[in-house]
């Protein structure tokens, strides 16, 4: 176990309505300028109003990639909050509740602290109004935690300029009333978690922030979108950047139309993309193979959350894998990357488009609820700007266009199987592709000879592509006796895990795949020993995946379908589990 | 100058002898000429069907799309680069089956599309079931009883969503066809022209000879106001002995979608450059973060 | 007797205090007893979105479907059994966006389905975007720079698809609300009743506030003829400081999609015992084949 | 090779527009009412005049499942089909042409004879039309074979009765016009098949319509649909006898309206179907997985063409598999069957009913271009309507429903994950359920624990489904050196080339997987010695799925992706190449 003076994690409950993620994000904001890392996700309803909410924050003096199980403080805004969440906090933790609240009828815990703190009535005193409690209890927070106060002021005073002066005071006073409401208790509050003055700045975003602002800095330049929860903050986030960025931003009439218009767009040349969730996905299944038969760059972002239909809509889970691979009758070549940290989701957005325009073919970045929505802390230079490239792969330029001879082939007989591709408007390039099968001019075409060469030479594009994938990241030592394998947002709690094992002895390593598909070249040699795959989803459709494509078998699956994400304890509860039993 | 010719493609259409559909073809090409819009200066989008070919018999960008999404194709299309003047042709099952829900929403959205639908009131590439425009009553392989279902009305449809232009034609009238497509051309928003096209061979009902002796112009009569929109839905309910022809109606009483979006107030997307963001871009972003 | 009581459902709903959702939902359940319906002779079909979920908070058959297939999902169990009443109950952005083409082929087909509208002109589930029936120029956070699109108007767009029962009401009214049911349940084909519910949370603009200075009821003109369908398209096109709410239309020119089927002529189909084929009903299929 | 005397191959070419498919099936009824065993194919494109287009009718004494590449007699309606069909012709095999036409300027096979009638001309005079000259060229081949024309007049007689006597008798005119025209060519003819006078009735009918029949024998009751070649016309099928059999048919505005409202039938308790092929199975995505989720029973009927998107519209391919087996967000149990003959696709019309209410899930049956519309004759006891079974699994009876005690939990935890099933309507069974995860009534519910648990409670049905899965079709030696497999239509041609194999003395035989999805248990020990996978598609998806299910991998992949079906000749060259190389 690592020295709770490194590591301590805080949880806010109360009910949905109250606003804790938006404060707990603010509150992670405020430990990241003072010099903290942290880790942070919300676990909410599908509802607008009631059922309860938690917002988790872990942080500590080195860089953390996962929430953890245990809870050091426990902000409880209603019972409900210590009913539930009670038996996560460790001994000599606390609970601050609201006075006026109570404690609900359930065994008291001796070895839990329990700190009774007016905190409506603080609030309302000092800010005029109770609802900014949220406020007070971090600010209680902070103080029981020694952190300094004023990087919660700094926060509150950005968050609040907008709506002037008299608010920003409010805050301000409710900051003040937290921090000196949490005197009497300090003492005996055994954790601590000083800021850390002057350290390096550090950005605070979650997975949807950095994938949408590497397709930004990719490119993109079209996005439509439906809303769903939760792939469309991107949609969101990029209408936000429009008028800045140049980029054309719609909320359509559903998720058909959504990868449609951004074919089209495509098509037309602009970098476009569609984001959703697998339900908005399931209605883009025709288009995406329009795409791959004529040949369209464009770039799909679904997040998943746990399904079948509408299942938990604001919860996770990585079921839709299987899905998105084989999504569309007939086949074609695609591109499934399926990034892990905010950092991969950064990069996944350019190279997304990258991809999309060298096989000219559709890319599906696959997220998921839990990376899409935790925020974490990266250094400015983590989130890469200079190795951004815009590499648009066989493209004519305006010079071969104009000294083009004969018809243009939009879909010529080539060995990579990429054709050069002009955009549609200039005159010695006219023609019309068609999502029936066609000849190399686009023209519709039945002939055998021509569908079997034509279709050969899509999916050429596969193989070309599969020397460019990246290899899995492997984090651990050669020898390892366990070689866990995860893919997507499982990067976090299993890097953790491994690290916990390495302390407790045990040689593990873990292999995580960002590029999943074509599945990179040479994985084979990576698969020795006892293997663990580690996943979101009742199946383990990677460990499915992976034996279809290179036959390898893993040992074990390490599985949850709970909607809750995978934490570094459930994989080594479950790791235990796995090494005791035969 | 541009000419018909320039869009005379290698493909020679396979469509039936007698279809509607040539007359179409050849009113599109004439239309284009008139107007003076060249091959590379125009995207016709189809969808799947008889008619939806028509990018493929014609020497001009195109893209033949998917049953009853080309006009969210010819959207993105349109706003990835509106120097495009976007064209839909497609057939009545594409536009008013499959594809109802996006006509609507194009023609609130006011997006700068002619959506040309090629209405034979049957399948036809699918040989012969009855389609939205089919009557009542009407006996086909999937309605054996003859249809239940009222027909779609497209142009009080179109009216009722907020279309800016609404207009009718049919493949008898080479010059009303041609003639209302170059109106079509002329108007900024979402243009829709219903056309009845005969399909000789699986609707034998709704031959040139139905037509001709029931269609009439509204623009003969001088007194019918194409800014009048309860005048529209009237003659849109018009039906039976008389069909009306010709524009119901025209406005331009709210911008073309694309002249709204503040990212293409610079012009056309497709063409720019594509660059890296510069580094004062990159810092107002990370600048969000802190 | 039927009461209103018998509808209740140990579920809570979720909706946030001062929802418009309440009115509609007391008043489904009123107009139910009001008829005479009980809860296992009805089936209510929700979408996805905060109103949708009403088949949960209420003791009745029902199926919680999915965003935008609420009308088509209503039809399917309509057909298999007319025996129970069908009612949808979904929101705007799942009736006009997702489902906009659905419901106006619903109309055309007039199948027998109340077909109720919980229009909040806002996405509420999803936490604020606009919907089809939000103004032109609303602002949320996927229109920062305010809607460009003109709204749907469901009445308009439901008479032009040919409805047969076209009302609208609001949740300020809750007799209102109930009577207008009242009279959707008992007309026999496709009844849209198109509601505005207020929604505090996400759509501060239309307020109980707003809507309350502006309707007036069509039904207090004793002249007004809910059989005349020019006059429902004027009313359809009013808007602004003044919206009529109550019936706009009401015929009974073609009788309900299900009373033509001729399978359903001997009666509901859920029902009936499954057999085996009898053996000259093999004998006679054989016979085909030879 | 087999004699020509026991199997002959008749094509009729020309173009579309000209009939060929519906006289093509009229002369295979006549061949088989003659006591002749058929398999008849059409090939045509997707288009309603010019392309070229023809039909071919195999007939033999003994029963055939496939069609052969040889060609014996080509009838030819256009210089094209000469043209093309030439190569296929079979030493001492014969091409008949109008006079009219003439051949076109190739060069003249010897071992081939040129056969001129002017068909257009006799088809004129002694019918009235042009036209009519399909009939006068099949009563033209009936003559060369020695084939009694008789039979020919009396489908002739059939098919004509309703446009009345005068059309019977121009038609009769026509048949021994052709029969005449014959003569003088008879002696040079050298292949005969006469009709085999008293032999048993027999029925000619293709895999749609023995599907359709099979789903209505098994209490199918409502269709809804939208057309699509090459599954809409079991819709059409089933329009035809709505009224008859008392059925709900309808055309509706799109494949997502289609499946929607089969699952709202489904819901309200009548056996409901929604017949497509890979393009509007797109569309269907979504409801898919709203029917697992909420447990309906419903049947997709996804007959394939080639993809991707438009593809070849009126051809054939085996490329959906993958697709549909994972299609939806999120995962939940559905059942694939793939008949591979119209016996199986007969079978799998009721199964498929069967398996959806014992499952309450849904179910996909795959078939393709080449099954649902190649026409063969079976025995009337080949349909075996007595072997059906209506078995609607656990749904409870009015008598239990009186009787039931307490709130009815439509969603029950069980062992086997199938709930006892009420259909609404009931006072005592008045439940909603919800696409939402639920809890055991219906209700929505975001519980962890009760996630987990109802997510594995509906999985377990696949488990439970397991074990009443088919076993494939084992055709050959227990101790075959070559095993190949397939799946669905290629039953076939690979059931001829294992024969002919025999014939050659190679060991080999046939593994035919018709129960495909979940996969049978036991296979693993069939999959010994060199296993070779036979497919219409690209990738070898089939092999894929064995080994993510078995881990076995397939030694070899017969592949064939020009959406022309494959033949007997095809596997044996492809299995001659894969014998020889290593
Ligand atoms: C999703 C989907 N569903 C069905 C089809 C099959 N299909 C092709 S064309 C067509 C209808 C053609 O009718 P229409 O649009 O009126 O065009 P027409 O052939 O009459 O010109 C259909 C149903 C398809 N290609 N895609
Ligand atoms: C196919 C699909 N797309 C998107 C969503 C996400 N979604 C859930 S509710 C909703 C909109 C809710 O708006 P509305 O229908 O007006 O209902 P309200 O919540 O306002 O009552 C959306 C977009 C979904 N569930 N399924
Ligand atoms: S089938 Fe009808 S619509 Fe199609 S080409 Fe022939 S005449 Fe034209
Ligand atoms: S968000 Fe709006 S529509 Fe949803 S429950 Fe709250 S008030 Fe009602
Ligand atoms: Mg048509
Ligand atoms: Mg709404």
């Amino acid at each position: 176990m690592f020295s709770p003076l490194d590591d301590l994690t805080i949880r806010i409950g109360g009910e949905a309505g109250m606003g804790l993620e938006s404060s707990g994000v603010g509150f992670s904001q405020a430990l990241v300028r003072g010099g903290l890392h942290v880790f942070g996700f919300a676990d909410y309803h599908s509802r607008i109003r009631g059922g309860h909410n938690f917002f988790t924050v872990r942080l500590a003096r080195r860089p953390l990639y996962s929430h953890t199980e245990p809870v050091h403080l426990l902000l409880a805004l209603d019972q409900e909050t210590v009913r539930r969440h009670i038996g996560a906090v460790v001994p000599g933790g606390a609970v601050v509740y609201d006075e006026k609240d109570g404690l609900p009828e359930v065994p008291r815990r001796p070895d839990v602290q329990y700190f009774s703190i007016p905190l409506s009535k603080l609030a309302e005193e000092a800010g005029g109004s109770a609802i900014m409690r949220n406020t007070l209890v971090f600010a209680v927070a902070a103080g029981l935690i020694s952190f300094d106060p004023a990087y919660i002021e700094s926060v509150a005073r950005d968050n609040f300029a907008r709506k002037g002066p008299a608010v920003v005071d409010a805050n301000l006073r409710v900051i003040a009333a937290g921090v000196k409401a949490s005197r009497p208790f300090q003492d005996d509050f055994p954790f601590r978690m000083e800021a850390v003055p002057g350290a390096p700045r550090r950005l605070l975003l979650n997975g949807n922030q950095a994938f949408a602002m590497g397709a930004l800095a990719g490119g993109c330049r079209f996005v439509s979108g439906y809303p769903m929860t939760p792939g469309s903050p991107v949609l969101e986030w990029m209408a936000a950047h429009a008028e800045e960025y140049g980029v054309v931003t719609l909320q359509v009439e559903d998720e058909i139309a959504a990868l449609c218009m951004a074919i089209g767009a495509g098509y037309a040349g602009v970098r476009a993309m569609a984001p959703t969730s697998g339900g908005g996905f399931s209605l883009m299944v025709e288009a995406l193979g329009l795409a791959g038969m004529t040949e369209v760059p464009v770039v799909v972002y679904e997040a998943q959350r746990p399904g079948p239909s509408t299942g938990l809509a604001t919860r996770t889970e990585q079921g839709d894998l299987l899905f998105v691979l084989h999504a569309s009758q007939g086949e074609f070549p695609r591109i499934i990357l399926a990034p892990g940290t905010v950092e991969q989701a950064f990069e996944a957005g350019w190279r997304a488009f990258n991809f999309a325009e060298r096989y000219q073919t559709p890319v599906i970045v696959l997220s998921d609820h839990y990376l899409a929505t935790s925020v974490r802390d990266v250094a400015p230079e983590d989130l890469n700007f200079d190795a951004v490239v815009i590499d648009r792969g066989e493209l004519l330029t305006e010079a071969e266009l104009d000294s083009l001879e004969g018809e243009y082939k939009r879909h010529r007989f080539t060995e990579s199987g990429v054709s050069p591709r002009a955009i549609p408007g200039h005159p010695k390039a006219v023609y019309a592709s068609s999502s029936d099968e066609h000849d190399e001019y686009g023209h519709i075409e039945e002939d055998a000879e021509n569908r079997r060469r034509m279709h050969a030479k899509r999916m050429r594009k596969l193989e070309t592509a599969r020397a460019e994938m990246r290899p899995p990241t492997v984090y651990g030592p050669e020898d390892a006796e366990l070689t866990f394998i995860a893919w997507g947002s499982t990067y976090g709690p299993l890097r953790e895990a491994v690290d916990r094992l390495s302390e407790q002895g045990v040689r593990a390593r873990m292999l995580h795949f960002a590029d999943i598909w074509p599945v990179p070249q040479g994985v084979e040699s990576l698969l020795t020993g006892e293997t663990i795959a580690v996943e979101g989803n009742y199946s383990g459709q990677f460990a499915d995946l992976l034996r279809m494509a290179t036959g390898h078998t893993v040992s074990r699956r390490i599985l949850k379908w709970d909607g809750r994400p995978i934490s570094p304890e459930y994989i080594l509860r479950n790791t235990e589990y796995a090494i005791r039993t035969p | 100058m541009v000419t018909v010719d320039d869009f005379a493609s290698p493909v020679r259409p396979t469509w039936c002898t007698g279809c509607g559909n040539f007359a179409i073809w050849n009113a599109v090409k004439r239309a284009l000429a008139q107007v003076g819009l060249a091959p590379h200066q125009v995207m016709i989008v189809g969808g799947i069907g008889c008619g939806s070919k028509l990018p493929d018999y014609t020497r001009a960008n195109g893209y033949m799309t998917l049953h009853g999404r080309t006009v969210p194709v010819a959207t993105g299309i349109r706003l990835a680069n509106h120097g495009l003047r976007v064209i839909c042709t497609h057939g009545d099952g594409d536009a008013y089956a499959e594809g109802l829900g996006h006509m609507l929403h194009a023609a609130r959205r006011n997006i700068g599309l002619v959506d040309i639908i090629q209405d034979n009131r049957i399948y036809g590439l699918t040989k012969g079931q009855y389609s939205p425009t089919s009557d009542r009553g009407r006996v086909t392989k999937t309605s054996p009883w003859g249809a239940f279902e009222l027909p779609v009305n497209p142009i009080a449809l179109a009216l009722a969503a907020g279309a800016t232009f609404v207009a009718r034609s049919w493949s008898g009238d080479l010059n009303h066809l041609t003639e209302t497509i170059v109106r079509a051309l002329g108007h900024r928003g979402y243009a829709l022209v219903d056309i009845f096209q005969p399909c000789v061979t699986f609707n034998r009902q709704n031959s040139y000879d139905y037509y001709r002796p029931r269609v009439y112009k509204l623009q003969d009569d001088p007194t019918y106001d194409v800014t009048d929109k309860m005048a529209a839905f009237a003659r849109a309910l018009e039906w039976g002995d008389r069909i009306p022809i010709g524009v119901f109606y025209q406005v331009e009483d709210r911008p073309a979608y694309e002249e709204q979006v503040p990212a293409l107030r610079a012009g056309p997307l497709a063409p720019r450059p594509l660059e890296k963001l510069r580094p004062e871009q990159i810092r107002r972003l990370l600048e969000e973060l802190v």
